[in-house]
């Protein structure tokens, strides 16, 4: 079956998701690859969302964090300090899914301002939840897709924390969670190096070529010795998809 | 003891100029009936909180009511940006817009403090953020336990808080469920409280995952049925996805704006007349 | 996950001598049946947490089985006081008792903090108290904006927290409801956790006033229909307040508790056989 | 009718509760007071017990603070955490009644030990709700039968604090509630001079003498120039008193 490439990157970011894990999901791309994971293979991962809605098994792909469906479908609804403090402050993330407008080499991520602070050109939605799942899902995944403007060199603002600038200066802040371990695009996959915590190229999808991711990355991109090449969708996943969106 | 009064009275008695007022709301209930009545009756100068930002506070700035916004994310949820947000920011238009932003944790810790009868809160969270640098109500201290650096947020404590529920009893008890969000603390916090209702009931029975409020934690409780369109109170009215998208075009432009309010709002004397201008008109 | 495990397979793998151990329940919903259990394996050395110690730990203390007690309320509920727990304090019978005390609020937030992954919470209260001078986990610090003081206690982290709840599912989820007090802070901040419930349900209805634990927060569920007895499960059994008035006569007297245990807890194998003892005896 | 002093002084604490106000009641005599008031004068007063539940309408008097009927009446049931830090600290209780082994001059409280706290004669309880309840309630009632090892010139621990040392000792710790502002005993009523806020005997009971007060206290007892003699009990006070006791 033909594909395109964000179908690509939500399936790879499904995939990611092992059965039976706590999942902190954010709306668009984290949401609906958590539900295909949900249908696919994970159908026993528990999906939170930061409305308080625990456990949520939605059959549409919700719109908001607070559509009725997710309210309706969940185990149990706690309210907002709970959510946070209890559950993602209290270490019962697993996975944390994130996105943003911009990232940099060290997988810091900006949703607040394009330009400056006091006078942006861009003035973005803001930081609401992603800076505490950065810091405290156990594990967070990525997902973006490239452009040169939003893979750059210096992002404008640190909402979220990645790795700061490298090697263990995340870790000296004492974070709950040990961070980004993926970024999901829609050419390829990028993961920190063990040691300098560097955004390296380390997953083509089929056809694309180094080349082309680097294009997109406003930085000069560490590419890893075995790039593999991650399999193509398959029949279900595609259909499952595709099905999801359309509900 | 809550008043069972008119939304129009409850504003104009309970939110002054120059106050600081959060409609709160966790994309559920929210209290958009209210947020029309406010710029029916043009209160101007107002600080602004809540977590989430969205369609009636994007409508509130754009109306030129706002002076101040503390919140942690302004956005269309699922959509994109909120126009009349960024062209005050951006451009000041059509006047400036101080912020003073948090995370989602932060905020709501804040209202915990707040609800609390504290000056602050501890969390973790903003270090390593720039969030730390542009505001004064967040700090880092170290655990007198453990010399642990967590972070601290202050105590916010609204001038007013205004929130929908589902039902209320004829002596101002209340009742919501279905995602609750951050209301009873926004309630908990603020000096004053106005619950607008889908409806009042004779005795209130026990939901699973809801929020009670007796009647002497409130001010005034407003029969305002429909009152969160185009969010909804969960079991009375669905939300209006559409109508989320549709706002996108309305709220691009200044003139489609303004044009919009005018009818929509400024034309109609209540959200029963707010409801019927939509009729036709949207989805 | 939650295994569903007999209750004497959860005492044995997940609580080891020398450990901390809270079984939780605010004069609702207390694990009796589990403590009995501990007390026929000799678990010992423990340290013993809960807000309110009661019967149930009176009965640990006078075992012998419990090293240090951190507590706030030490007594019998409405019938005066816990003898045992006395009897250790001022006569060192059978052992010393070590014991740092608390008020429900500080020990209730050492909860909330270990539960929020924090290393401390800040309240009112202490001060002015002699309180203070008797624990090193209650400290007084100042606000970094107000500059005002408050008083801030430590996280507590127990290493295995009991809780009885009505119902489970097979999964290992669970639902209590009524009085919830702090088991689920008391949960959520320990490493291990064990749940005993009334009843194994096929699918869990939410209600109202409930407490929901996902399987995943859980590491044993046993099934002890009965398991608080002489507290009660909400909807499924009695308080029996005779037994609790009862409970002075017996443990008042050294041999009389002795001969009490001997004859219904360790005689006994479990929970039914120990409501089977009592047939006839009590009331 | 015939009463007991144990009676009267339940019922001069019903009448201290003015409807429509919130109290967080304790088990024993505060809980036969605040119920009878309930029954009586203050029909909308909201009983708020620290087991959490609030609003309760019990007809039967409550063994314990976490009887059924307390559950089974109450307009809603919160967790322990809200009850103290939402309702009690954020200042939502009124009136708090309470009790203890000791009280002195300054109506300071023990309720945790008789003689030393290392190596005590009595084990008494312990704090319970107590210390938060005597500096956050926006006022504080105290109900204790008169008795001179309970009325002393010094508590062996302060519990909960009354007004420290009086005068101006209680407001420089920034309390939230006012303090207590009557002691209700089975004699008669003490209340703090508003200066000093030394306990001072302002009320005796029908029969009552003076000296009987002082002979049941261990300091020499401040007394007011015009003491007043309360109201006998009520037949329908005392009614309803014997009926709820019996329920």
């Amino acid at each position: 079956m033909d594909y395109t490439p964000d179908e690509m990157m939500t399936i790879v970011a499904a995939r990611q998701l092992t059965d039976g894990v706590s999942c902190f999901v954010g709306i668009g791309l984290p949401s609906a690859a958590a539900n295909l994971a949900r249908h696919l293979h994970a159908p026993e991962s528990i999906l939170i969302y930061e409305s308080g809605t625990i456990g949520t098994k939605p059959v549409a792909l919700p719109l908001s964090i607070g559509d009725e469906e997710l309210a309706e479908t969940s185990d149990t609804i706690v309210p907002l300090p709970e959510i946070f403090n209890y559950w993602l402050q209290g270490n019962r993330v697993d996975i944390g899914f994130l996105g943003g407008a911009q990232i940099d080499r060290f997988a810091n991520l900006n949703s607040t301002v394009i330009g400056t602070y006091d006078n942006p050109n861009v003035r973005l939605p803001g930081a609401g939840g992603a800076p505490e799942i950065a810091s405290m899902a156990k594990e967070v995944f990525i997902i973006m897709p490239l452009k040169k403007r939003a893979f750059v060199e210096k992002i404008d603002f640190i909402t979220s924390a990645g790795f700061l600038e490298g090697s263990h200066s995340r870790t000296d802040l004492g974070f709950n969670g040990s961070g980004p371990s993926i970024v999901i695009t829609d050419l390829g996959i990028l993961r920190p190096d063990p040691e300098s915590k560097e955004l390296t190229l380390t997953e083509l999808y089929p056809g694309v070529k180094e080349e082309q991711v680097q294009e997109n990355i406003g930085w000069k991109l560490k590419i890893a010795k075995n790039v593999q090449v991650v399999e193509p969708p398959r029949d279900e996943e595609l259909q499952k998809l595709r099905e999801l969106k359309k509900a | 003891m809550a008043e069972i009064a008119s939304l129009q009275e409850a504003v104009q008695t309970l939110i002054a100029d120059h106050e600081s007022v959060a409609l709160e709301g966790f994309t559920h209930l929210i209290p958009q009936g209210a947020g029309h009545e406010i710029i029916r009756q043009g209160k101007k100068d107002l600080t602004l909180i809540r977590l989430t930002p969205d369609l009636i506070y994007d409508q509130l700035i754009g109306m030129g009511l706002v002076k101040k916004l503390i919140f942690s994310w302004g956005g269309n949820p699922g959509v994109g940006s909120l126009h009349r947000f960024r062209d005050a920011v951006e451009h000041q238009w059509p006047r400036e817009l101080e912020l003073e932003e948090h995370t989602h944790a932060g905020l709501a810790n804040r209202y915990v403090a707040g609800a609390s009868g504290l000056p602050f809160m501890v969390m973790k969270g903003y270090q390593g953020t720039d969030l730390l640098k542009n505001t004064k109500n967040a700090a880092v201290i170290d655990c007198p336990f453990t010399g642990e650096k967590v972070a601290a947020v202050a105590a916010i404590n609204p001038d007013t808080t205004i929130i929908h529920a589902q039902q209320a009893d004829r002596k101002g008890n209340v009742q919501l469920w279905g995602i609750t969000g951050i209301q009873k603390e926004a309630a908990f916090s603020a000096k004053k409280v106005i619950v607008t209702v889908e409806e009042v009931v004779d005795k209130i029975e026990p939901r699973p995952n809801a929020v009670f409020l007796p009647s002497f934690t409130i001010d005034a409780v407003c029969k305002v049925p429909g009152g969160t369109y185009p969010s909804y109170a969960l079991d009375y009215t669905k939300r209006d996805n559409q109508f989320y998208k549709k706002w996108d075009s309305i709220s691009r432009d200044r003139n489609t704006f303004m044009n919009w309010m005018e009818r929509h709002v400024l034309q109609t004397k209540n959200t029963e007349e707010f409801l019927r201008s939509l009729e036709g008109v949207v989805t």
